[in-house]
């Protein structure tokens, strides 16, 4: 008696870098998000690191920076606030002691850069091409001083656009970039990337808040705002993705929230080509193997054979074609 | 490090709002160093959603405790835990108390649940012979640590605020009078009981080896967040990480820049 | 033997209406936010309504509506996500049955108007002129289809100032404008109503978020997207409060996640003089009334005389003036 | 209609997945009327935030049950709690069933959790001396509410999808032949098992008195924040205060309006 073969696995792959020279196939659609994975090494005790789609490192300047003072951290309901200030031991360092180690690994390590100027983006970009161990670049544009006197000013659509561009103009590595919730119209950042080259759009970075201790009458956090992150954000992250997707013609990757495997299938069903999970490894350090698991099983029950066939199930003219079918 | 769920046998008031919990750990319990620390998950829902960092009190083959003071939503949590409810754990963490063999005479000053790691730094040096001096202080006398819980062995000295057990004033007054004696310090408790501690060291005894175990709020106490970050004489170290038990002449002491006008947006923004 | 006098009860009166001909006098800064309380009469069964600052009531349109389909709410890690569409008596029934029975309370009712023009607005402020049991207006400038395409379309400077003030000219209430957080710069918006001749604004109302069920692949409420409120957005408003408290001359009114003594705390000393419970009602009913309760004994244990003492003290212009002293 | 907090006295697990929590709770069981719920808190922390409605089971002087399906985290929450729990409450609420005095025959028709409010139903009916036909349907036999629980005098008549008890096919099947017997009709099931029993009145019976049970997700269960609306022949109804029992004749059942492209963003967006 011959056994049925076994079910095929479905296919996980996510490919990102259309216009790159050096197009990424992510084994799986389930990263890690930038800062809350360090340099990759630090989980690497704890979990196997090398069965993710990809880890994002924490965010590097072209110099050292020591960050804020402390407090940095504080809890909120269901989420937390960061004032981290990009604290990074730097471009240079990060190029000569961090690459070597993740050229000997299996999981692509995409590398989170914040720069003062469209030149220092230039520039950092250049520094990594070539670097064995450096997989993608994810351009964090929306972190530094967000909000001045209430005004968004790091991030409109002609800003984006000109970084992007420069950046594409250097790099043939995969370029993704990251985008804050709080610009005026989202829509035309993502759109502004995507012209300038991108070749993925990251949705989204934090929110800005703050927590006052009521003994002290002071803001908790020394740098008096951070940025929320966690489950509580969820909703707003899902609305963005589904948002943006309908607008961009590159993929998407849903960060902001993420905790269970419905998380990731909303993210999924609303548009987003992969996910980044966040805060939530810093609740449970299995959360992202734990939906890498899951999703497998979800796409086989849902009878897809590919996790793309999941992507933007949710929009309504994927409904339509769904229903003439 | 690891982690893993401990099975709670025991949950014990010991002072008002203080409980210990003695966890069956044993991985944790054998590998465990005194000054390390857990990061406990305080229920399974998202609020509060971050772990809580709680020193390890004692290890005793298999079983582990921890110390903990009801401040709050987190510890109030892990407080009303009983026999045969699960704890959700990660550690042992961080750096523990690094002690020189050739140290004979330790003296120890702790304050508030800052007594807990103490407590187990005493045991293992009572076990390797060393003659342990143990100072206290709390602000009245029934918030001092139970001395039926310290080994007999240890010399246990005893400061109030209000003079209601013990000497009357800050622990730290205890320490000059003792430090001759003393071939290294060890101190846990409130950032001004640790500041004051390091003014007395730093004019009276500035070569005596002496570490602190330091606070900050956690993100992931693994390392990767940078969110307990404390100034030092080398720029920022994770309390999670490089600490949370530090050398004491490291520390850049936090009251200066806590001063009123310096706080403010950093230049890095957030993450 | 004489015993000494009893502690002076901390003055917890709010003055709202510093340019209305009929300034409104709390007696105590906590309020219930509109669309959370109905018309006020719904609890009134549960709790004492009568101890509150002021009832907002649900928002009201010239004309009744019948609101959007089912389902209209879904919870959110902390928070819940509303799309009621504005269900509604319309005013003329709000001012024939409704403000009858306010005239016989001793809690003053602030009725939440939406409207879809500068017109419509002026118009229903004046069906509200001289009606007994209506204490104040809230104008809801912020809610209907803030987002079209990812533009914020509804709330701007300009418009803020020109529906405040048409709605000025018009009323002799005092006038509260409700904004939106998701306004590209919302100092200018609260300075354009202040300049409109708002006697207070209240911050915030909800954040546009979304939630998909993952067994059929579609978003859950039937209008795809709704207001999410609640804890979750907690850090969020008291950001927004802290930020526009230092740029309007106006009382702040805080809105947006309260759930507990300290959250109101926070919101006072962040610089509100009042404070909102919306989403809190539901999970506590008794929510409102106790952290009225618990706010009588914290201004006292901080041995301050009135409430007022505490607005903004987190500021750092008030905590100089405070090491100064 | 109060807020209260309600001992739990016990927690049977009545089939798979299905429990029976019987309360302490004697203002609600003194006023409560078969087809009211109540409104549960499940946690005292901040997720689930939403307080939960539970119709009332049954009521025997100061006890009250509810019979509870986990089905996600707020359920889950409810039916891990255990005797000596208290459990927040706020009800009863709503408009339970409307039974005419005239009424002997009574139809009662069920499927799933929506047998809950039926069974307080029949025995009320019962004491007054009507004869009670319950329907029941479920997806197999396992889910069948077990008929110990059933007052002996009840007709119980079972329907399976699969047939592996009772009549093999829909619970609503089983209604055309009854109709003539009944002189009203109550239900509470599926959306589907409702509209289909709805088509079956209008064909069949329509002037028969019939009435069903709602479910909407909700928000306050008081009436003010209109989540929980339905559309109904007279306009949107709320479900926690008009409802959650309707005249099965009001109801604009959803199926049309669910149709795909129907959705999206209405006029008056939120709030
Ligand atoms: C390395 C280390 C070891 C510790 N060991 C112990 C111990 O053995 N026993 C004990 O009772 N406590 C210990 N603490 C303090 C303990 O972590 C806090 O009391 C606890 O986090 C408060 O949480 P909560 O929810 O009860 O209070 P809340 O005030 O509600 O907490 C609110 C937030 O503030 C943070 N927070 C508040 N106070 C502290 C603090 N002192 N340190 C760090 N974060 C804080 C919490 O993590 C949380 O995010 C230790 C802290 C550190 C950093
Ligand atoms: C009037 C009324 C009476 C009910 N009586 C019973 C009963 O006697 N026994 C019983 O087991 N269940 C009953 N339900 C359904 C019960 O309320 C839901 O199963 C429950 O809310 C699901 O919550 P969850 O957290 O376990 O599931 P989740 O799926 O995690 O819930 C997520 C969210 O969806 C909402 N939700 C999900 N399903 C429903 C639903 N069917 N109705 C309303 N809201 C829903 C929840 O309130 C929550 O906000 C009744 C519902 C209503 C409206
Ligand atoms: C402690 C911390 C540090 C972060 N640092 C960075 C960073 O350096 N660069 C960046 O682009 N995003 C940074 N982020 C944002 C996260 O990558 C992510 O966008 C955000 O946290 C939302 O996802 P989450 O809710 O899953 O955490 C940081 C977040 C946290 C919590
Ligand atoms: C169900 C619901 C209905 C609401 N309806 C209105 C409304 O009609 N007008 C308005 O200005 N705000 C409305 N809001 C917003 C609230 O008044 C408040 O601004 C928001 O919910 C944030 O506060 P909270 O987190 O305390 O609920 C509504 C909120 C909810 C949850
Ligand atoms: S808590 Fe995250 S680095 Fe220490
Ligand atoms: S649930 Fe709020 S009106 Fe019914």
């Amino acid at each position: 008696m011959r056994l049925p073969p076994p079910d095929p696995q479905p296919d996980l792959r996510v490919e990102i870098g259309r216009n790159a020279k050096l197009p990424l196939t992510l084994r799986n659609p389930v990263m890690v998000a930038s800062g809350t994975f360090g340099y990759g090494t630090e989980y690497a005790r704890l979990i196997d690191v090398q069965r993710l789609g990809a880890i994002v490192s924490k965010g590097i300047t072209l110099h050292p920076r020591r960050g804020n003072r402390g407090p940095r951290v504080v809890e909120t309901p269901a989420g937390m606030l960061n004032a981290i200030g990009l604290q990074n031991v730097g471009i240079h360092k990060l190029v000569s002691d961090k690459a070597p180690v993740w050229a000997q690994w299996d999981v692509p390590v995409i590398v989170n850069i914040a720069g003062d100027s469209i030149e220092e983006f230039a520039y950092m970009a250049d520094q990594l091409e070539g670097v064995p161990g450096i997989s993608g670049i994810e351009l964090n544009i929306s972190c530094p001083n967000v909000w001045e006197g209430g005004r968004v000013v790091a991030e409109d659509a002609e800003t984006t656009a000109a970084i992007t561009e420069a950046v594409r103009l250097r790099t043939g590595l995969p370029l993704l970039v990251k985008i804050s919730p709080q610009v005026a119209d989202i829509v035309s950042v993502a759109r502004a990337a995507e012209d300038g080259g991108a070749d993925a759009v990251s949705l989204i970075n934090t929110f800005v808040g703050m927590r006052i201790d009521t003994r002290t009458a002071r803001p908790v956090l020394a740098n008096v705002t951070g940025g929320l992150s966690g489950p509580a954000i969820f909703p707003l992250t899902l609305w963005l993705v589904y948002l943006v997707s309908q607008h961009v013609g590159v993929p998407v990757v849903g960060v902001g929230g993420v905790a269970s495997l419905n998380d990731a299938l909303e993210l999924m069903l609303a548009g987003a080509s992969a996910v980044q999970v966040g805060t939530a490894t810093f609740v449970d350090p299995g959360t992202s193997l734990r939906i890498l698991d899951g999703l497998r099983e979800a796409i086989r029950s849902r009878g897809c054979a590919s996790v793309g066939d999941l992507t933007g199930l949710a929009h309504p003219s994927r409904r339509a074609a769904r229903a003439a079918r | 490090m690891d982690l893993f769920s401990a099975r709670v046998v025991d949950n014990e008031e010991i002072m008002p709002s203080t409980h210990v919990l003695t966890l069956e750990a044993a991985r944790a319990a054998r590998s465990a160093s005194p000054g390390q620390f857990l990061h406990i998950r305080c229920g399974d829902g998202l609020s509060p959603l971050i772990r809580r960092p709680m020193s390890i009190f004692r290890t005793d083959g298999t079983l582990l405790q921890v110390m903990i003071r009801n401040v709050g939503e987190g510890s109030s949590w892990i407080v009303r835990r009983q026999a045969g409810d699960m704890l959700d754990c990660l550690g042992p963490l961080g750096r523990g108390f690094r002690v020189s063999p050739q140290a004979r005479n330790l003296l120890l000053v702790g304050g508030g649940y800052g007594v807990a790691p103490l407590v187990g730094l005493a045991e293992r040096a009572l076990a390797r012979r060393a003659n342990v001096s143990l100072a206290v202080g709390a602000a009245a006398s029934e918030l001092i640590f139970p001395a039926s819980l310290i080994p007999e062995e240890v010399e246990y000295l005893v400061a109030t605020d209000d003079g209601s057990a013990g000497y009357r004033g800050f622990v730290t007054d205890l320490i000059p009078e003792r430090l001759v004696w003393a071939d290294a310090v060890y101190a846990c408790g409130p950032l001004a009981m640790m500041a004051a501690l390091a003014r007395i060291m730093r004019d009276l005894a500035p070569r005596k080896p002496a570490q602190v175990a330091m606070e900050e709020r956690m993100g992931c106490a693994m390392g990767v967040c940078l969110g307990c970050c404390i100034e030092s004489t080398r720029g920022p170290l994770r309390v999670c990480t490089e600490g949370p038990v530090f050398d004491i002449r490291q520390i850049v002491w936090r009251e200066e820049a806590a001063a009123i006008g310096t706080r403010g947006p950093g230049v890095g923004g957030h993450g």
